[in-house]
């Protein structure tokens, strides 16, 4: 790893406690949903590390827990050498200055009440920087300027709803980075935009990292986004990181039988490709009663006996890769029918 | 594209467009502008009732002897329009000049009245006072009618006896002339010496006699025609000491109709009452909503917001509030309070609040889940700052729409209190007057205007609040009711 | 089962919350010494009485007779443990409550007499439940039936002249409407009876009497009826209006099902449950605002005994008025939890209804 | 089915409307699957509601005929259209599935009134049996008749909601955005399941969704929408492999693959277009890079630019050529 990590998350764990049976609050047993069941991973500076996985398998929950919006069960998050799981009010403020965040909803998460120059201000009140109003004006417009929302006069005053979601979205970054932060969590930032749209977000996240030197966590379950945009990637499922490492080997190279599914089942701008049986049923489970050993083991189409016994560590199966099955080498020698069907005959490179 | 230059950049510009599209919205609803009319005539009206009858004025309304001169439920002026009859009004009658003369050693002095009476039906009632102050052995007093015809009724003929202590004695009668029994013996000689007719006490009615035109049947008779002119009502003083005299005689003649709204049973002008309950319902209906929605919001807004153990708390103490009957609560807290509006006012509201409150909590609830909160604690924004920043300015406008809809329930639950005599012992309300109407049994007895008259300006000043809360609600609830 | 666990926890809150205002409402009496006060007067005037008809006391001197009463009137007050300071006796006071002894009315009496406060409401809470359950459960059909019609053609002629009238309707005190209708139907057309609750003398077949009483109920019915129904027509007009919104009345549509299909089968069932909700509480909440209009119409039910009890400061009467009012208030409480659960799936086997 | 300059406008509040179905003419052959893909606003669900007469109040059918096998059912009486069309001919699967079951009637219920309904013959029970059968087809046990839709996670309720449309045995389903509350995995199961479905019942789709790349695997022809209009129909192959129209072009930039290799992706300017009062110009112009004076002059007509492709775009040939 050439540059020093900007952010590190060793062993975090986030059960919700969803007890309501009367009985069950008599007798003290407790019944926890596991969204995130110990993850571990690193972002280097000026790098987009994507969280992928299908609704529910808690990559949402791990963006909001390392901007402490959730408190942390276990582990640790190492930001820029200190650990913010255990950070107070002062303490935790000051995080908040560096580390921020972009919602996926451009119709919520602006104040509708709010214009938007009174959006992208507060945060210089809430930090008590106190600065002018014409200072206040100025940087709000250089803000705008930079998330190309031209001629920054035109929507300095403009409430939410007289705006497009892409401009909406615009703003929302520009939020984000009026207090210039070293970090970023955009979670699924792009996926309620129309298609059209979505590139000039993405490309505009992309040109603030090289400039401004940020690291981002993109939380998404568009694998075709997540390719685009992210160098380092972890597919997710139930609360686990089944398969880890550099996006393009993981997607010329999927080791895991879930990675796999979840890049056949991807339909592809193409009439040529039609679409394949999926190798795998059924739906994701409910996060509360996870089965011990592999939890894909039930949708897995190579499930054996040790699956169903013992949880499959991530290991490095080459450099920059990892993925948790104990039978990862197995099934890339002789994938089961379908599954080569769906996954070889797909390459193509435009 | 708004030139705006590099000065200052005007923040108001937020407050002022958010309040001038508000102030549109609401201009497009016609119901509610008609309510806010309503509102701002009734506002008026209060000032000019507290300016016109000042608080001692009121005061008197609850004291019966000030309306004697009233005649007893008499309905509205105005319903002459309708009954095609001319109907007596109250006339006042003062102001006789006293002629005295003296033979030997005996005194006399001699008053009269004069009435023009060109009604089609005999008055309510005549009320005549008269004083007389005397020395020595009690003068003679001797009271007639003369009609328009000439003819001359003795309706008294008394002793005046010491009605005080120590010379000078002073002697004073309040004669009720139409259910006077002396009057009505006098009568019935009167119609016996006339027409020989002999006519029983009780079946006679002096206000045929005194106001009917000549006729021996005339003494019972169920419909008479008025004799029309002048009348007089001469008083005539026997005494025997030259310092005895009259001191004073004045007459009432009581109208069957009096004033805009008409009177109740003690003769008081409902004018007074219904003008001075409007400033009395809109206070207590107004401030009662304000205490409440406040209280409400507050502990509905923080109950949503801190949802851990504060919030549960101040939910069960907002389901404790909900459940209780809030009518038999008040009349009996009223009972033993005997509640001044001063002490009303939070009472009602102490139980006006829980509905609020529980509104207000679940929109605080939804708001919270809302994005930009999150983005807001994100951004290192603190409970408090969110809760002053972003939740209060949503929960701010549904406030205004529930205190204008609140109003009507509280007017009609003051109005229910003060039917019951609980209400503020002085100051007279629309609920007591309707209260003194159902006690004195104006429904049974068709006195239509005593009922009528306050009970519609409950209705007036709820339905003014409740458009114009309607219009607010529209405008505040995301889901618009009526499909645009 | 959730469900079954949501509805005892919701039983236990309820029932503590009864207490709650019990307890509430006994505080309020006894906190200002009413009560003592009133009992304290009615053992000096049995005393009196005792004293004044023994033959054998009128010999003693003056003084001889005061003290033999002081002692007396001390011997009642401490078996009525007047004594003890007020604190001490409310749980007494409550166990009695919960257990509907009431104790002795002051002044007022059942028509059969007995002064005992559970008998007298026991005769006349029957003719409070019967007039506003009748009221409140016509005022809601009619409602529902206008209400489908609004939400036939929302904005259409009907629907806003329904519209105005709900407002107008809802904007007038039930009594004020009541004391207008006695003048225009029992004093100028003198069609119905002017008040009362059964004509004197009292019919003695039951026929007769029930239909006695149906006649003397028919003008409190209108006023009450006259005055809710406009309010129920608006609201559920707005709450089909909503359901309209779904997508599964869309769907419901495209199936080709006919218009009063998709209104009956699919629009009113899924309303069905708030609609409930609304009928229980219109009906306590009437009872609870009953109190002026029993008067008005001179109904002899719970609300008319309670104006009496104000009225002749008849404490115990009151005291246990309000008790069965909360009684009944947390009762329709208990009652709506349960038939929400049973019209609504979700909340059967969901999550629980409040908020 | 034959679509001919189908017009659709909702009225707003004073005199504007907005014209959701601007002249839009399409056909639909047995057996086939016909894609359309616009973005938001951009009118495909109108279109939607619009062939089966679903209209909400304020809305308007302006112009254009719907003949199926010849007959126009724009033009039939509303009884007869329910009783014969609606669902027997034409059924539809919707785009929120989330709340398209009535919460409070359990799942097989509803299932068995659509049969009920249209066949009078048809008791209860027989009903309820076809709605289990039904259930089995499209991947749900039976027993799960007696459930309520709540019970049901978000793929099984959009597979009840594809049984129930095929209750009727309907010659067309229109499919509007099936799949956009799915995840990509369920997405892709569902999809497979219409599919098979249409090819077993030899039935023919209309499926709407505003990802591109949905349609291009699944349908053979492929209208693209834009503003109400459509700027570009043809065979699928020949639309997504050689577009003619430059909003056509756009999207295909716009859109990752995530088949391809980094590619630099390149977003359409601007936003979708008001669509109150439209100029009378080609709507597209203020976000095509291609745009010329002429292109704000008049609103372009459909043109055949070969191989029965039909395209909106005054400079189509000229930067393309025709094929």
């Amino acid at each position: 790893m050439s540059s020093q990590p900007v952010l590190r998350v060793e062993g975090l764990v986030k059960w919700f406690d969803v007890t309501h049976g009367l009985m069950d609050m008599v007798l003290g047993k407790h019944i926890f949903s596991r969204a995130v069941d110990g993850i571990d991973f690193e972002i280097e500076t000026g790098h987009v590390f994507s969280l992928v996985g299908e609704s529910g398998c808690g990559k949402t929950t791990t963006g909001r827990t390392i901007l402490r919006l959730t408190e942390p069960t276990r582990g640790k998050i190492w930001f820029s050498g200190f650990d913010v799981a255990s950070l107070k009010d002062g303490k935790l403020k000051e995080y908040r200055k560096q580390a921020q965040m972009v919602f996926q909803d451009p119709y919520q998460s602006l104040n509708p009440r709010q214009t938007v120059f009174a959006g992208i201000a507060e945060p210089f009140a809430i930090h008590g920087l106190r600065l002018s109003s014409e200072q206040e004006y100025d940087s709000v417009s250089k803000a705008l300027e930079e998330v190309q929302l031209r001629p920054p006069e035109e929507f300095i005053f403009r409430y939410p709803h007289e705006l497009s979601g892409g401009q909406r979205q615009r703003v929302a970054i520009a939020r984000a980075l009026v207090l210039n932060p070293k970090f970023i969590v955009a979670d699924e930032p792009v996926s309620m935009l129309d298609m059209s749209v979505r590139a000039g977000i993405l490309n505009l996240l992309a040109s603030f990292m090289k400039k401004h030197n940020i690291s981002i966590l993109f939380v998404t379950h568009d694998l075709a986004v997540a390719r685009y945009i992210s160098d380092n990637m972890g597919v997710m499922y139930l609360g686990k990181i089944v398969e880890q490492g550099i996006s393009e080997r993981i997607f010329q190279r999927p080791l895991h039988p879930y990675t796999q599914a979840l890049i056949a089942a991807v339909p592809v701008p193409d009439p040529r490709h039609k679409i394949g049986a999926i190798p795998i049923a059924g739906e994701i489970s409910s996060s509360i009663n996870i089965h011990p050993g592999c939890r894909f083991h039930p949708r897995c189409p190579y499930a054996k006996p040790l699956c169903k016994d013992q949880e499959p560590p991530l290991r490095e199966l080459e450099r920059d890769h990892l993925v948790a099955c104990h039978f990862a080498e197995t099934i890339e020698q002789a994938p089961c029918d379908n599954m080569l069907r769906s996954v070889s005959g797909r390459e193509s490179s435009e | 594209m708004i030139q705006v230059a590099k000065e200052k950049p005007r923040v108001q510009t937020q407050k002022n467009r958010e309040l001038a599209e508000f102030v549109s919205q609401f201009r497009q609803s016609r119901a509610g502008m008609v309510g806010l009319v309503l509102i701002i005539m009734f506002v008026l009206l209060s000032v000019f009732v507290v300016f016109a009858y000042p608080y001692q004025d009121v005061v008197k309304w609850n004291d019966v002897r000030e309306w004697t001169n009233n005649p007893p439920t008499a309905p509205p002026f105005w319903v002459k329009m309708f009954s095609g009859k001319s109907l007596p009004e109250t006339q006042v009658l003062n102001g006789s000049v006293a002629r005295r003369y003296g033979i030997e050693n005996i005194y006399f002095e001699d008053r009269v009245l004069d009435m023009s009476f060109t009604y089609d039906v005999p008055p309510a009632e005549v009320l005549v006072s008269i004083d007389v102050s005397f020395q020595g052995s009690s003068p003679l007093i001797e009271l007639s009618w003369i009609k328009p015809s000439g003819t001359t009724i003795t309706i008294l003929r008394k002793a005046a006896d010491r009605s005080t202590e120590g010379p000078p004695y002073a002697f004073s009668e309040r004669l009720y002339v139409f259910i006077d029994q002396d009057v009505k013996s006098n009568m019935a000689g009167y119609m016996m010496s006339t027409y020989g007719a002999f006519v029983p006490v009780s079946s006679i009615s002096v206000a045929n006699v005194l106001f009917g035109e000549e006729s021996p049947r005339v003494a019972n008779a169920s419909s008479i025609d008025i004799e029309k002119g002048i009348y007089q009502l001469k008083l005539h003083l026997q005494a025997y000491d030259p310092s005895d005299k009259i001191t004073g005689f004045s007459a009432v003649v009581k109208g069957t109709v009096w004033g805009w709204m008409g009177t109740d049973v003690w003769g008081r002008d409902l004018l007074i009452g219904i003008l001075w309950g409007t400033p009395v319902a809109l206070l207590i209906g107004a401030l009662t909503s304000v205490l409440s929605v406040g209280i409400g919001m507050t502990i509905g807004v923080v109950s949503g917001f801190y949802e851990g153990t504060i919030g549960e708390i101040l939910d069960r103490t907002t389901d404790f509030f909900y459940m209780l009957p809030v009518l038999p609560l008040l009349i009996f807290v009223s009972f033993i309070l005997r509640p001044s509006i001063w002490v009303m006012i939070p009472l009602l509201s102490v139980f006006g609040w829980p509905g609020i409150a529980k509104t207000a909590r679940i929109i605080t609830l939804q708001v919270k889940q809302e994005a930009y909160i999150e983005a807001a604690r994100a951004l290192g924004a603190s409970n408090l700052w969110i809760l002053v920043r972003h939740i209060a300015p949503q929960t701010l406008p549904f406030s205004f729409a529930n205190i204008a809809l609140l109003v009507p329930g509280y007017i009609f639950t003051e109005a229910s209190i003060s039917f019951l005599g609980l209400g503020d012992p002085v100051l007279p309300t629309w609920g007591k007057i309707l209260g003194d109407a159902q006690a004195s049994g104006a429904t049974i007895g068709g006195y239509w205007w005593w009922v009528l008259m306050p009970g519609m300006m409950i209705f007036l000043v709820a339905i003014s609040f409740a458009l114009v809360g309607n219009a607010l609600d529209r405008i505040v609830s995301p889901r618009l009711r009526r499909r645009a | 089962m959730s469900f079954f666990s949501y509805l005892v926890k919701r039983t236990v809150v309820l029932a503590a919350t009864l207490i709650l205002v019990l307890l509430a409402t006994i505080m309020v009496a006894g906190g200002f010494g009413i009560v003592d006060r009133v009992a304290e007067s009615a053992i000096r005037q049995d005393v009196n009485m005792m004293m004044r008809n023994n033959p054998n006391l009128a010999r003693l001197t003056e003084a001889e007779r005061l003290q033999i009463m002081q002692t007396l009137i001390d011997e009642q007050r401490r078996a009525a443990g007047l004594d003890k300071p007020f604190i001490e006796r409310v749980p007494k006071y409550l166990l009695q409550a919960l257990s509907w002894d009431f104790g002795k009315a002051l002044y007022l009496r059942s028509s059969s007499g007995s002064s005992l406060v559970s008998d007298i409401i026991a005769e006349v809470l029957p003719r409070t439940v019967l007039l506003f359950t009748t009221g409140a459960l016509l005022s809601a059909l009619v409602g529902i039936a206008l209400g489908l019609l609004m939400a036939r053609k929302p904005l259409g002629l009907f629907d806003r002249v329904m519209t105005a009238f709900a407002v107008v309707s809802n904007s007038m005190p039930l009594w004020w409407v009541g004391m207008l209708l006695i003048l225009l139907l029992a004093f100028t057309l003198k069609v119905l009876p002017a008040g009362g609750f059964v004509s004197v003398p009292v019919p003695s077949d039951p026929v007769a009497y029930a239909f006695d009483v149906l006649h003397h109920m028919m003008l409190p019915l209108i006023a009450v009826v006259l005055v809710s129904f406009g309010g129920w027509a608006y609201t559920v007009r707005s709450l089909l209006l909503d359901t309209f919104q779904q997508d599964f009345i869309l769907v419901a549509r495209a199936k080709g099902l006919s218009e009063s299909d998709v209104m009956y089968r699919h629009a009113l069932r899924a309303t069905a449950p708030p609609i409930v909700t609304l009928l229980l509480l219109s009906i306590v909440g009437s009872m609870g605002g009953a109190i002026i209009s029993e008067v008005v119409f001179n109904w002899a039910g719970m609300g008319r005994l309670f104006a009496n009890a104000v009225s002749f400061q008849d404490v115990p009467v009151i005291i246990a008025e309000t008790y069965v009012f909360s009684f009944l208030y947390v009762a329709v409480f208990l009652v709506l939890e349960i038939l929400y659960g049973l019209l609504d799936p979700r909340v059967r086997t969901g999550a629980s209804v409040q908020g | 089915m034959d679509v001919k300059n189908l017009c659709m406008y909702y009225d707003l509040l004073g005199d504007r409307y907005v014209k959701a179905v601007d002249n839009v003419s399409l056909e639909l052959h047995a057996g086939e699957t016909l894609g359309i893909v616009g973005e938001s606003g951009c009118g495909k669900s109108s279109m939607a509601i619009t062939l089966l007469r679903l209209l909400p109040s304020n809305a308007k059918i302006m112009g254009g005929k719907v003949s199926l096998h010849g007959e126009d059912i724009l033009a039939l009486p509303e009884a007869k259209l329910r009783r014969d069309v609606r669902w027997k001919k034409i059924s539809m699967v919707f785009q929120g599935a989330m709340n398209s079951f009535n919460p409070v009637i359990k799942v097989g219920d509803q299932l068995a009134e659509t049969l009920l309904s249209h066949d009078g013959k048809a008791t209860k029970k027989e009903a309820i049996e076809r709605a289990r059968e039904l259930l089995d087809l499209v991947g749900i046990e039976g027993s799960k008749a007696d459930h309520y839709p709540h019970e049901f996670s978000g793929g099984m309720k959009q597979r009840a909601m594809i049984a129930m449309a095929l209750s009727l045995n309907p010659e067309i389903v229109i499919a509007d955005e099936p799949t956009t509350a799915l995840d990509v995995i369920v997405q892709a199961q569902v999809l497979k399941l219409l599919k098979d479905l249409k090819e077993e019942r030899d039935m023919s789709l209309i499926l709407i969704s505003h990802d591109i790349s949905i349609i291009a695997e699944m349908s053979d022809d492929v209208a693209v929408m834009y503003a109400g209009h459509i700027v570009e129909y043809g065979e699928s192959k020949s639309v997504f492999l050689d577009s003619r129209h430059p909003y056509t072009k756009g999207l295909l930039e716009a859109v990752p693959s995530v088949k391809a290799r980094k590619q630099k992706l390149e977003s359409i300017p601007g936003a979708p277009p008001n669509l109150i009062g439209m100029p009378d110009a080609c709507r597209f112009a203020d976000r095509c890079k291609y745009a010329i004076e002429r292109c704000r002059q008049g609103d372009p007509p459909l043109e055949d630019v070969g191989d029965g492709r039909v395209v909106a775009c005054i400079r189509s040939k000229e930067l393309w050529g025709a094929s």
